[in-house]
């Protein structure tokens, strides 16, 4: 084809076919108006697994508790440490490698987390179009929407939900632009940009569009707690993005998730913080967003398109990377995967340092030890644990900020060897 | 007249006029080509060698068979376009000459932001999808290469 | 300057105003053909200090053991953990930040580590221009020549050589291209392209043009030890360039530099390993050479040459990296800075859980523990010394490689705490 035929296919992109409104919900519908957008969003069931990302399709026979007849592999399998280090807590019963937007919901619903805890409304947040069931809850006020569902036991809540992310979630139905609906982002990024000197933060009035490429995937892809009886959604940055000032929120809150079951300590369990790793990186640092790399364009005929089919970058390196890197496919490949290995080798350093912190102090506690004498090496596993998990929760395995990765990593080896020789005699005092 | 003469004509008056007004000195002016400011033949801001490499860069590029220097360098419509050329020709012959310049050149804000509209005066159709978010996004900031090869 | 001018330079490259010859020792004299890199050259007296490097002018009092009046700043002083790192060492007396290449002889005659301990000649091999030396006193032999001088002792050795590095090092005189003329580096990259399964390498005749501008480099900046009695100079490569691989040949041979005072170990003392680290970066990944960075191209007239003011690129951050990067000069620097912080966090847990250790183990030793219960201890010393030293030595404070500094200096910290655990009565044992 030649520009000119290009010109003539490209008059105008999009035929309108059906009005959109603010309560339309059903993506089908939406993709009456955008067939291209929405063929590609529904290729988020495909399941292809990468080094470390991606996810395997893993046959399982369907029951009444759980009808799913395909679920993704399960982490704890294939790593039994995970186990330990979430002994006591839901995590330990079942957690799988996470899969493509399109079983959201049903992996929420079906996880066995769900019949080992009660859990809130508040997980439908990020797990389903909560827009519009937000808005009727809360007749026409988001937030006060947001806040009754949270309150629901979840069992209850899901019945208000029908779909996964859809695009009523992110895109505003009459310009088709960008739109933040979660409170829990639009709370969540007010509090840090207060932190940092910015009052009454805005997004969806202030943020730029290259910004609003990354805070609609920040809407979820971050780590998160529920505060109070209320179980409202918060995601902890008020004193900043980086592991060191979450950890250093959750200890002024005195928050904790659960009692690690064989040591005893108030623990924390980090959850998917790409946002904030990501904001460490330097990709952030040049302005490419999560889009540019998980949704890329796509070249349609005459058109552009972002590509809806969001997936891992390395499952389409050419559209996702080589725009803007001039390497060959593979060696961005293996540039990708030496960074992961080497984040995957300081990760299994700091694991078994955990391992064996763990181990130490149950030891103490079952030869009777005081809890005054296990305090200390209780307070460094807190620490060490959470920043083991904030890269292990991850999804990138280091690659969306390298170093700070593995510095992260470096500091909870530090924390859980310190931790062990809290319980041993200090060498000073021997004879 | 062709077209052609006609530009060359019209280069001609013109480059005569800015040259004087904006003061150019005439010999550097002649001497450079200047006149070549107002063509649109590449090779012609290749006279000067600090515009070699990225003469050789866009002989690699693969806009070489599609656009010139000018496409992407001056801003559509006739006033604009010659505005441009006379400003950029007045400042890059005097840095020239001066020797006074940044080593390596980096395209001025402006200059730029000429470069990333002039992606439109093509690509209109092909990005109209993109458009209707309304906000802007630099085109440079994906296609860095399209113009200038490494 | 006039248009004219600009004109002419761009056709007339060099006059040759002299003949050079193989003997032709003296940079001045082959300034006389390249007058501009000559006096780019003689620039690397200024001594200009960045955030981690560059390096201070402290003046001085001249004596007659030591003439110089101007030195640069002690990492003695800076960071007084260093002398404990090297108790019993020479370094732990006198170790300094280095400057620029026009001292590189006279900081080695006059640094007190000549004071303290006997040196060979062999240290003449990166302090000063000893082609033509060499190939003297091999009479035409380059290898025979390095032999025979490394045997000399420094005193009677440092008679044979006049200039710090000079043109000939680096440079053909008939056809200035580049040149490799240290047996070191020669015979070291040998040996690790042999396990690469390259046999016979020979770097002169098969490197290529981009591989020399980072070789002409490493032929110093590199670690070493001085094997045998010869003391013979050699680059322990040959298991690779990682610190892993480095670590493991010094395993093998049995080396020790030296036998820590404090504590008893057999310790290593790694050495400005910038060829190694930087290999491990993105860069040399990506093909950009040590002389892209420090030595840029710049214009002089309508001439491209190569900047031989090598320093710092913070010190000249436009030509160094934005022919590559768009980024605003601040932004670059700050960007390193990030990195180099980075680093230099986890430099400091490591030093610290390394001053940890040491006091464990002098106690442990001055509390009579017997050597074998010492054993286990001093080995993670051993490791955890080498792996820390080996990014304290190296000299971009992990800017040549970010994630593999980091990574090597959690590496560090978990040997440490484990030679401390290794003291300690195991909590298993307890009631
Ligand atoms: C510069 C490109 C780039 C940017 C920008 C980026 N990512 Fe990634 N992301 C990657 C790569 C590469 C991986 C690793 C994929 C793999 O291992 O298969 C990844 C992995 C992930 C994963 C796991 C994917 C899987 O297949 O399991 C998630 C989730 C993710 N990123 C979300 C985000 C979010 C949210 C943002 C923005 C805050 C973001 N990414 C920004 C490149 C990027
Ligand atoms: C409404 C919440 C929500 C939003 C908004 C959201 N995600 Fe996700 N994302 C999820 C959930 C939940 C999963 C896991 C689904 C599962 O495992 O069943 C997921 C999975 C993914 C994966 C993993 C796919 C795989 O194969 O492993 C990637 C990549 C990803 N998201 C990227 C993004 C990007 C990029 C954006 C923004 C353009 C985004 N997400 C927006 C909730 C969200
Ligand atoms: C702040 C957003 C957010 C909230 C709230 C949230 N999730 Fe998720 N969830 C995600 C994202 C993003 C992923 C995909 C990335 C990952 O799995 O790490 C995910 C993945 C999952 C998965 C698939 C992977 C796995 O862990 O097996 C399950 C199941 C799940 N969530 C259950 C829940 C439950 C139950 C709750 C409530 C207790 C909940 N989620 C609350 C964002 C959220
Ligand atoms: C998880 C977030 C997310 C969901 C869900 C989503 N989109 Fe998008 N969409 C984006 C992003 C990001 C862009 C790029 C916007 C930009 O660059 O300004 C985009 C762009 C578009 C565009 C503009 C043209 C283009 O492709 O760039 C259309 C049309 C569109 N989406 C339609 C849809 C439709 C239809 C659905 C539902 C089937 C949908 N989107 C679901 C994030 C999403
Ligand atoms: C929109 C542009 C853009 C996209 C898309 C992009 N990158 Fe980058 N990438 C950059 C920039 C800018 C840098 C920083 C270095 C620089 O300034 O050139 C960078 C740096 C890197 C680095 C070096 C950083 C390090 O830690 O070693 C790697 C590796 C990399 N990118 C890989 C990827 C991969 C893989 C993808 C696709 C999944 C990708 N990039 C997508 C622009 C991009
Ligand atoms: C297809 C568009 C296009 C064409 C054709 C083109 N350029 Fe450019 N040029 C650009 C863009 C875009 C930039 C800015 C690059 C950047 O910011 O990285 C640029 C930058 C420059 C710069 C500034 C140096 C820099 O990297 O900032 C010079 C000088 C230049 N161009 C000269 C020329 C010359 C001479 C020609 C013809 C031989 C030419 N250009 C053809 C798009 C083009
Ligand atoms: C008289 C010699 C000369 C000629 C002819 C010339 N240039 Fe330049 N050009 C320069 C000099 C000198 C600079 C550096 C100016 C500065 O950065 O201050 C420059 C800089 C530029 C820049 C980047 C700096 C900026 O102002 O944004 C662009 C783009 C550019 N030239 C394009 C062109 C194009 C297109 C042509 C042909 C139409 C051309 N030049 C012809 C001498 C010339
Ligand atoms: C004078 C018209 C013109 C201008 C100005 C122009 N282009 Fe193009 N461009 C074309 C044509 C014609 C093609 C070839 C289309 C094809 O290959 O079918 C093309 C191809 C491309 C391609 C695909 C080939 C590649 O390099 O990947 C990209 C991307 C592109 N242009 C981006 C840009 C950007 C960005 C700018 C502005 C900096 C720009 N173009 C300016 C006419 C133009
Ligand atoms: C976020 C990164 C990004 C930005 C910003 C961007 N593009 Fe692209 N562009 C891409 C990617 C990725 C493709 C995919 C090309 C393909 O399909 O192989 C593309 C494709 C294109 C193509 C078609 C290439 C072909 O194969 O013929 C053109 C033309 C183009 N872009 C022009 C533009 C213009 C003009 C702008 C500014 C309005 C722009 N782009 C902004 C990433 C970007
Ligand atoms: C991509 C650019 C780049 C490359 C390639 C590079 N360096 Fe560096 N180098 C730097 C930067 C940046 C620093 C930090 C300078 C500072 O902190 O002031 C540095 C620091 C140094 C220092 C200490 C300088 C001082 O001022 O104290 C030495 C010595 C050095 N590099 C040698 C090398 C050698 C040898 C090579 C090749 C094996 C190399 N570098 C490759 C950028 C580079
Ligand atoms: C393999 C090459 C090599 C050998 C052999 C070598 N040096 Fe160096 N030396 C260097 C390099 C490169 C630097 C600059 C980088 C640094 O200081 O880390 C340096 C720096 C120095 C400095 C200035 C910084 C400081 O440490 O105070 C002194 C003094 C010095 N060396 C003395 C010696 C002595 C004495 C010997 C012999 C025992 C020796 N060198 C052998 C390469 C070498
Ligand atoms: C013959 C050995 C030798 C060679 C070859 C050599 N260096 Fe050095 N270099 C040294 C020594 C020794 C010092 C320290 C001098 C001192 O502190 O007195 C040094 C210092 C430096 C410094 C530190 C300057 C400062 O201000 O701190 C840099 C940067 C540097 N070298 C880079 C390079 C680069 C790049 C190359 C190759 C183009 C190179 N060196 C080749 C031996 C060498
Ligand atoms: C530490 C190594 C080193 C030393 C010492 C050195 N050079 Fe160079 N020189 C280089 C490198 C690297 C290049 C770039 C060669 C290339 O790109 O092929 C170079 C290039 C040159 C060139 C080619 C033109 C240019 O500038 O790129 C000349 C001429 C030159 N040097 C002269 C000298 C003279 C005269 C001296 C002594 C005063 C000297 N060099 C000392 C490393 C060195
Ligand atoms: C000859 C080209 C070249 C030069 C010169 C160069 N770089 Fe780079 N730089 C690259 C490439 C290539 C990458 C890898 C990312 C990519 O593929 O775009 C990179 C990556 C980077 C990154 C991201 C890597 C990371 O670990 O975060 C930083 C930061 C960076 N460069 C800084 C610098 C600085 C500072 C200088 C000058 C001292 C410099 N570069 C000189 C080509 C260069
Ligand atoms: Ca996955
Ligand atoms: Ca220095």
């Amino acid at each position: 084809v030649n520009i000119l035929e290009r010109k003539q296919e490209g008059q105008n992109p999009f035929y309108r076919v059906v009005e959109l409104s603010d309560t339309t919900e059903s993506p089908e519908i939406w993709g009456a108006n955008f067939p291209q957008q929405y063929d590609d969003y529904r290729k988020t069931v495909d399941q292809v697994r990468t080094r470390y990302g991606g996810s395997e399709a893993v046959p399982k026979t369907p029951t009444d508790a759980d009808p799913r007849s395909i679920v993704a592999q399960s982490r704890l399998e294939e790593d039994q440490r995970l186990k330990t280090l979430w002994a006591g807590y839901a995590f330990a019963t079942d957690f799988r490698e996470e899969r493509g937007h399109a079983f959201m919901l049903e992996d929420q619903l079906f996880t066995e987390r769900q019949t080992v805890a009660q859990q809130p409304g508040t997980c439908l947040h990020c797990h389903a179009s909560v827009y519009v069931p937000y808005m009727k809850a809360g007749n026409g006020d988001l937030i006060k929407g947001f806040e009754a569902i949270n309150k629901l036991p979840y069992q209850e809540a899901k019945n208000l939900v029908t779909h996964p992310v859809a695009c009523i979630d992110c895109h505003d139905p009459k310009t088709m632009q960008l739109r933040i609906t979660r409170p829990g982002f639009i709370e969540g990024i007010r509090a840090f940009k207060a932190s940092k000197g910015v009052r009454d933060y805005d997004v969806n009035t202030m943020a730029t569009r290259q910004e609003l490429r990354t805070f609609v995937c920040g809407q979820c892809h971050v780590e998160y707690y529920f505060q109070g009886k209320e179980k409202r959604l918060t995601y902890p940055w008020s004193n900043g993005l980086r592991v060191d000032d979450i950890f250093q929120y959750y200890e002024e809150k005195k928050f904790k998730d659960w009692t690690h079951a064989e040591t005893g300590a108030d623990v924390l369990k980090a959850q998917h913080p790409e946002f904030e790793l990501w904001n460490q990186g330097i990709h952030a640092r040049s302005g490419v967003a999560c889009a540019d790399c998980h949704m890329p364009y796509k070249r349609v005929g005459a058109l552009k398109i972002s590509d809806h089919h969001v997936r891992s970058p390395l499952l389409n390196v050419n559209h996702a990377c080589q725009t803007c890197h001039r390497w060959s496919e593979e060696e961005l490949k293996s540039r990708v995967e030496i960074i992961q290995g080497r984040t995957y080798t300081m990760r299994n350093i700091a694991m078994n340092a955990l391992m064996d912190l763990i181990r130490d102090i149950r030891m103490a506690r079952t030869g009777g030890r005081s809890n005054e004498s296990l305090a200390s090496a209780r307070a460094y596993q807190r620490q060490a644990q959470f920043y083991l998990d904030f890269i292990e929760a991850e999804n990138s395995m280091g690659f969306h900020a390298p170093q700070e990765a593995v510095r992260i990593l470096g500091e909870s080896v530090n924390f859980s060897r310190l931790g062990q020789a809290a319980l041993r005699e200090p060498v000073a005092e021997r004879n | 007249m062709t077209p052609g003469q006609q530009r060359t004509l019209i280069s001609a008056v013109l480059g005569t006029a800015i040259g004087a007004s904006l003061g150019v000195g005439a010999y550097t002016f002649v001497y450079a080509k200047g006149g070549s400011y107002l063509t649109d033949n590449p090779a012609a801001c290749a006279n000067c060698h600090v515009m070699n490499d990225h003469y050789s860069a866009w002989l690699k590029s693969s806009h070489r068979s599609v656009a010139v220097c000018n496409d992407c360098h001056t801003p559509s419509g006739f006033i604009a376009k010659y505005a441009t050329k006379a400003s950029n020709g007045f400042w890059h012959s005097y840095a020239f000459t001066t020797g006074d310049f940044p080593d390596p050149l980096r395209i001025k804000p402006h200059n730029l932001d000429i470069a990333n509209n002039a992606c439109q005066k093509c690509h209109a159709e092909m990005t109209a999808s993109m458009g209707i978010h309304g906000g802007s996004v630099s085109c440079v900031s994906c296609h860095q290469f399209v113009g200038h090869m490494e």
